[in-house]
């Protein structure tokens, strides 16, 4: 599924970055951070036009050669990217939401732990297992 | 039909409230003494009446009545007892005591977080609902011949 | 009715354990007599936290804000119901980042008193949901001021004042 | 307006963080005591809440206690039911077995307080409430999901009953 998927702040530095191979890590993170631009920018758009992205999902960030970066920003800010290997055709706009609602889900959860600090790179074996469930079946 | 007096007693006999209403005699001693003496007799009848029932009871004593008055007794489990007096005309009303148990007791007191549990009441609210409670009774009447 | 009954319920539990964090900290702090200042300001602390996770849960299933009053609006509505059972009664704003949120019968006062019986003790009463609405706020990215005031019990004024930075 | 689909969650969240932040990161012991002494108050004041909203009336033994705590006050107030189980052959001793505490619901541990008995607020609810209904009991967590346990136990030990004193003054 995913091969990369990041936890941004609305201050946009990292509390929680995973992907495979790992050894791409540079490389994934100068994706997420090209496309915290264009979340900026659609962001920034809100309220100014009458489009519809009052909806938290933000859908395809942009395309690259090899990947396909989506983008999600939930109201309090936070922002989430998932990154999807473009030669992975079959997938569906339906099942990019349900893995960014999947991902909110567990984050909140992870706000809702009162030994979580607020902005704290995250740590949790719960979040954990999520992350590798949609980073899994892969190949 | 009326309401003569009501008295909240916590576990340990002290007496959490006292209100009357058509109450028309005194018993002479001061309201500490027959505080005192109420919750003794209530206490003394309460074993003596459970050693006499050929089986375990589970209600207790309910309520006792003379030729002039009536005693209605409520207690919860946890020890919360309350009293009421009233004429004889009245029937049961142990469903009115729980129910001043569960509505006005419960909610301004417990869940009232300035209420001690082991002292009278203080709460202004707590007696301004008892009050409205007993004088909304069908069998309340101020006007008593 | 079934999860009528588990909503009334954890509300019972909410308002006996916000009964005894308040008497904890006063109780543990009595001792160091410190004024009530330091309890307030740890009670509101914690309010903070609560909101900020709160929120985070109560926002994610609806739409982007698309403003401030929007934002205010969601506090006085859904944030307000999902704690207290009921909404804000009134929302005042002087359009300059001040916003006044009235509530006749506050949840946490309505045991306590109608009247101006136990005033004095209100304040410890209100703390933690200044804080609560602060904390929200600020995860939603807006910095604020949040105080209380009560003249009749139980109600109560909320004043935000925004922060800008 | 009403969000009741996610309410219930919603409102644990309030409950685990207070109940923490009460404790302000003392020593594990401290943590300890001071839960079971917060449960003891609490308790001490939600037996009455619970009997005003169950009508529920004094049991006769222990078996029916159990069977109060876990079908009635564990349903009404945490939404969950646990087993009642463990009976100790004398009949004085359960254990209250719950296979999702939601008291700790989304809590994890971190690292440096891995041994916290996080739920301790619980005992002394049990304890408060139950010496109200005039019965000394010991309670105490032997298993806990959050120390990795697949579930969360709560054993009940019966001490005593506890007998209405004489008023003072009488004799």
């Amino acid at each position: 599924m995913a091969v990369c998927v990041a936890v941004i702040t609305k201050e946009n530095y990292p509390l929680y970055i995973s992907n495979i191979p790992a050894a791409n890590e540079l490389k994934f993170h100068y994706t997420v951070h090209t496309s915290l631009d264009v979340v900026e920018e659609k962001l920034s758009a809100v309220g100014k036009t009458a489009s519809d992205l009052r909806e938290l999902y933000l859908g395809l960030l942009y395309p690259t050669e090899d990947y396909k970066v989506y983008g999600y920003v939930a109201n309090t800010k936070v922002k989430f990217v998932i990154v999807i290997d473009s030669s992975n055709t079959s997938f569906r706009d339906n099942e990019i939401r349900s893995m960014f609602r999947k991902l909110h889900t567990a984050y909140t959860d992870v706000m809702c732990n009162p030994f979580y600090t607020p902005g704290d790179p995250i740590r949790s074996k719960t979040f954990d297992n999520v992350i590798s469930s949609m980073m899994m079946q892969v190949c | 039909m009326t309401v003569y007096n009501l008295y909240v007693f916590d576990r340990h006999g002290t007496c959490l409230y006292y209100g009357e209403w058509n109450r028309k005699n005194t018993t002479g001693i001061s309201l500490k003494g027959e505080f005192k003496l109420m919750y003794g007799m209530l206490f003394s009848l309460k074993s003596f009446i459970k050693k006499l029932s050929p089986t375990d009871v589970k209600e207790g004593f309910l309520s006792y009545q003379t030729s002039k008055y009536k005693l209605h007794y409520y207690e919860t489990p946890t020890g919360i007892k309350i009293v009421m007096n009233t004429d004889i005309a009245v029937g049961n009303v142990r469903d009115v005591l729980q129910r001043a148990y569960s509505t006005i007791y419960v909610d301004f007191v417990v869940r009232n977080p300035l209420c001690s549990l082991d002292e009278p009441i203080q709460s202004e609210l707590f007696k301004q609902k008892i009050d409205a409670f007993v004088r909304g009774l069908p069998f309340f009447s101020a006007r008593v011949t | 009715m079934e999860r009528e009954g588990v909503r009334m319920a954890d509300e019972a539990l909410f308002e006996f354990l916000h009964m005894e964090v308040i008497s904890y900290i006063f109780k543990s702090l009595e001792k160091d007599d410190s004024d009530n200042g330091k309890c307030t300001a740890k009670l509101e602390g914690m309010g903070f936290r609560v909101g900020q996770g709160l929120v985070e849960r109560f926002t994610r299933d609806i739409p982007r804000f698309k403003d401030e009053l929007d934002i205010m609006k969601f506090v006085c509505k859904d944030f307000w119901a999902g704690i207290f059972k009921k909404q804000v009664d009134n929302l005042r704003t002087n359009h300059q980042g001040v916003y006044v949120l009235q509530d006749n019968r506050f949840r946490l006062l309505t045991q306590i008193s109608a009247g101006k019986q136990y005033m004095e003790h209100a304040p410890k009463f209100l703390a933690f949901t200044c804080g609560l609405v602060r904390g929200a706020l600020s995860n939603l990215g807006v910095n604020s001021i949040v105080t209380a005031e009560v003249s009749l019990l139980p109600a109560c004024k909320f004043q935000v004042m925004m922060q800008r930075a | 307006m009403l969000r009741t689909e996610s309410t219930k969650i919603n409102l644990m969240r309030p409950l685990g963080q207070p109940a923490l932040a009460c404790a302000g990161y003392r020593w594990r012991e401290n943590y300890y005591s001071h839960q079971r002494r917060g449960g003891y108050n609490i308790g001490v004041r939600i037996i009455e809440d619970f009997l005003a909203r169950t009508n529920v009336g004094r049991c006769h033994d222990f078996r029916e206690t159990a069977d109060v705590i876990s079908k009635n006050a564990f349903k009404l107030y945490l939404g969950v039911t646990p087993t009642v189980t463990n009976w100790s052959p004398a009949g004085d001793e359960f254990s209250l077995q719950l296979d999702s505490n939601p008291l700790a619901e989304f809590v994890e541990l971190p690292d440096n307080h891995t041994g916290l008995s996080y739920s301790s607020l619980l005992c002394g609810v049990l304890r408060g409430a139950l010496e109200m209904v005039q019965m000394a009991v010991d309670v105490r967590i032997v298993q806990d999901t959050l120390q990795g346990d697949l579930q969360t136990e709560l054993r009940l030990r019966f001490l005593r009953r506890i007998e209405e004193s004489m008023p003072a003054g009488e004799e």
